[in-house]
């Protein structure tokens, strides 16, 4: 079988390092080595690159530099977040309210919680993975302390409105985190205006390095430190600084949110082609998450009769990268939560594809992915027990 | 994750397809987790002539039907039940622990095949040594 | 003033990443991007390499690459083994036993277990700054679960007896822990030999890059996960792998075990010849740690009558890098715990220098700090109402 | 991390040493915590005509102990009484929070080295606004 160039449509799971971000970084991978807390010359360089790296961040997310905290990822910041507000008020109360379908960092945090004695309420989604805010309204107790929920899902690309549960949080006095992992560079994102307190992001999603990112905590937000140690980070999160992973990330986010508008029409005119083109050619084939409210360049798509993980392998045949919502890959029997939480039956679940275009596409991968993508799946229908041709 | 015994096994499947009029059917698994594998048998002189599969799953689950398949044509229906899910995994030269299951239920579908023939031709059915439904995959530890 | 080349001697702070490291990961930064949790060909490669280097910190533990886990550094990791088997345990007990002289990563945990419930015994140490194996027997009672004691410190670089430290810790079926940050490349370490369980390390103090760390962790040891989230790591650390960082780990843990005696042999004759100089040309000051047991490139020395910062600045005009001791430095008033702990008066703590050589130094380093030292500490002495010339 | 500015007066500190015979001196600080002061101050018809300072402790310390006594220099009593830690945190063109007690400690120097004068000539000492030694250090947050 011919291999053609790579059609990467996997940039949900992670991105390319943007070549201007990798130049950006290899001076602290080399000669800017100074520890940032020590005293010398070269140190203050470090120092230097950190806290404009910190402003970039500010500026991105409409925050102060001073509110901007760096980590080792997305799943730490979600952790972070979590479990330091959690700990640190848990006097006032023991409530936490999320929805089924955000990132394991939080519901595995959350499942972690609820065996140190908190609750937490998983607020169902409607079938375009929405939150309905009147249940969210209804779960508020007196006990709750934190609602954390995701800006934009990693499977379906399906956008909450985030401000509207901003300002319910608001309202009650509640402190908001969200994980916009998915959101930098998708969304134009300000906490001001949305009321967020805390807000988790990861570089290696908007084209940054992968093992760095961040949490932004309001002023004032009583949180407790995830990592204890050193007074890096003003003394809320302890290890020698990862500097070119962090100047690394300054850099991505600068590019990511330079220009979301004009970056995201490309790709959202590529992704809509390429969904007219699947719903066109193969029958028996259905859109997972919101027509609309959805990230620009996210395509989920069940195909019924056949599983997830056969289509993928085929597809890598052909140098396409996509991924699947199918348990399959991950080894345990139940497919997506997120797919389930949509109500989409197991079997429907397992067929499912997700393809999520970015930067690295052209409109010819997506021209591959519609010459290729029929084939493979009527040969694995063909395949199938499940199928027979005349349904 | 693969072997290239896996590989080939799911690019180019030997004996996929359903055999008409077959002697012997076994559905097996459930969409629910994701593999259902229907393997038929055509059987003569109490020796399978023919075996074809076909399965929703995968690719583990296909090179496993696949390989099964490949296994049993031509054996007795005894030498038939004796080709364990182990021997279907050894023959694909391994499989990742998290993809075990997909070789026992090619073994509980050659041997719901072979009943669904013993049965339908008078005879007493062959007992599992674990019954149908009872694996569950690894942990991925 | 003149600026000289760079005399960078606080290799205990961080290390320049070694070039031939820097070139590994570069791949991995570029094109090689695919997130190893994938199912397609270019996520394989990610894996691969992440096994590869598991496989290289393996051998250079005398461990088992299944019990290698990537963190984000030296302090997730002293937080992962603390808490970690602290909270798994506790049904056992609630007892740790560690030392006065760890680094605030293992410290600030313990107090953070303090606040949990635990119960922690602070080791002392006696003036050379070596834990007192008679004091450590002591102090176990049936409810210590854990012992952790660093492999050599990072201050005063006294290497502590930890193959007898494992042997008691076996011998009373306590888990054993140790900070080898400092250790890695510096001392052969052998975790079966030493009975050692659970063992954190930081490439950025082997010439490897920031941000990037581990910790082993024996088979079978009983440690609940740190961070929660995806299944990475054989579901024990979640978070996407910082695959360039992991790559760049290995190849330094390559280097710096690959031959550590001759490695040891240069740098230690640079240390003993700049320690000899100091003491012969300095009158009123003392070397701090131990004379023997100690890390190859560790020089701490107390001057007496003045301070360490205003001595760092004034090293650092003359291009040398250092650090100190003292509070004036970290913005508290306390000096180092660990001078204090061997038992230095808080002046004399005040008046440290530590200098700690490594790969980046040459025979022209130490002629250049035995010819600026004795000026910088005669002007800063010329400067203190302590000092008395005729003292 | 230090101002141009308190680099200078690090590097070049101005009326280093002791005064012989002064008329006021003050020492503040203690070994304990890394800073002691002693400034040394020559009295004329109730102004400062020389003033001196010698310090152990952070460049901070020394430059602000440098620029205290750069500032009272020629200045009455009542005048030089005024001359606040945050005058002299100023003319450094600012110091990072956790090193503002070096500014207090010079003010503090200089307070007593008046007094000491004062009482030395008969006269009530003036009162400081804190109490010696109750500064504490930024938190550096
Ligand atoms: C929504 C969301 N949250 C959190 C994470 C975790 O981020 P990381 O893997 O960088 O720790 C991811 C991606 O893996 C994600 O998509
Ligand atoms: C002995 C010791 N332990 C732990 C650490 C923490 O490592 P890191 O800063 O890489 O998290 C360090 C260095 O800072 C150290 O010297």
């Amino acid at each position: 079988m011919e291999k053609k160039r790579l059609v990467y449509m996997d940039h949900a799971a992670t991105t390319m390092t943007h070549s201007e971000v990798v130049r950006t970084m290899m001076p602290y991978l080399n000669e800017r080595f100074g520890n940032p807390s020590s005293i010398y010359g070269i140190a203050h360089e470090s120092k230097e690159a950190i806290e404009s790296a910190r402003q970039k961040v500010a500026k991105a997310l409409g925050a102060d530099a001073q509110e901007i905290y760096f980590t080792a990822g997305g799943t730490e910041s979600d952790n972070w977040a979590l479990k330091g507000v959690a700990f640190a008020n848990k006097k006032k109360g023991n409530h936490i309210i999320t929805t089924k379908i955000e990132h394991h960092a939080v519901l595995h945090t959350c499942q972690y919680l609820e065996k140190q004695g908190f609750e937490v309420t998983y607020l169902p989604v409607d079938a375009y993975g929405i939150v309905d805010l009147s249940e969210l309204e209804k779960a508020i107790t007196d006990q709750t302390i934190l609602i954390s929920v995701m800006y934009a899902n990693n499977e379906i690309g399906t956008i909450q409105p985030i401000a509207e549960i901003g300002k319910i949080a608001s309202e009650h006095e509640i402190y908001f985190h969200t994980d916009a992992v998915q959101a930098i560079g998708n969304i134009p994102i300000d906490v001001e205006a949305a009321n967020i307190d805390l807000l988790s992001f990861s570089a290696h999603k908007f084209y940054g390095p992968k093992g760095i990112g961040g949490l932004y905590i309001r002023k004032g937000t009583r949180i407790d430190n995830l990592l204890h140690g050193g007074g890096q980070e003003r003394k809320r999160r302890a290890g020698t600084e990862n500097i070119a992973g962090i100047v690394g990330l300054g850099k991505a986010i600068e590019l990511a949110t330079a220009d979301i508008d004009s970056h995201n029409l490309r790709i959202r005119a590529m992704r809509d082609r390429l969904l007219a083109g699947i719903l066109g050619q193969i029958p028996h084939t259905r859109l997972n998450g919101h027509q609309e409210k959805r990230l620009p360049g996210n395509l989920n798509i069940s195909f019924e009769y056949i599983e997830g993980e056969s289509m993928l392998l085929l597809l890598d045949q052909y140098g396409i990268c996509g991924s699947t919502g199918s348990a399959c890959t991950s080894g345990s029997l139940e497919p997506s939560h997120v797919l389930l939480a949509i109500g989409l039956p197991h079997e429907i679940a397992h067929g499912s594809l997700r393809l999520t275009l970015g930067d690295a596409n052209r409109e010819e991968d997506v021209d591959c992915v519609l010459e290729v993508l029929p084939k493979v799946v009527e040969r694995l229908r063909s395949m199938s027990p499940l199928y027979r041709p005349d349904q | 994750m693969y072997s290239e015994k896996v590989m080939d096994h799911f690019m180019n499947p030997r004996n996929m397809g359903e055999i008409e009029n077959a002697d012997g059917i076994g559905e097996v698994g459930n969409p629910v987790c994701g593999d259902i594998m229907k393997i038929s048998l055509k059987i003569e002189d109490n020796r399978i002539v023919d075996a074809r599969f076909k399965t929703f799953g995968c690719g583990a689950a296909i090179a496993s039907s696949s390989m099964a398949t490949e296994l049993v044509k031509g054996k007795t229906l005894e030498e038939a039940w004796e080709v364990s899910n182990k021997a279907v995994a050894e023959a694909l030269e391994g499989l990742p622990p998290i993809k075990m299951h997909c070789s026992v239920l090619a073994e509980e579908g050659i041997h719901k095949a072979i009943n669904e023939y013993r049965i339908k031709n008078g005879l007493e059915p062959w007992e599992e040594k674990t019954p149908y439904g009872e694996h569950t995959p690894g942990d991925g530890a």
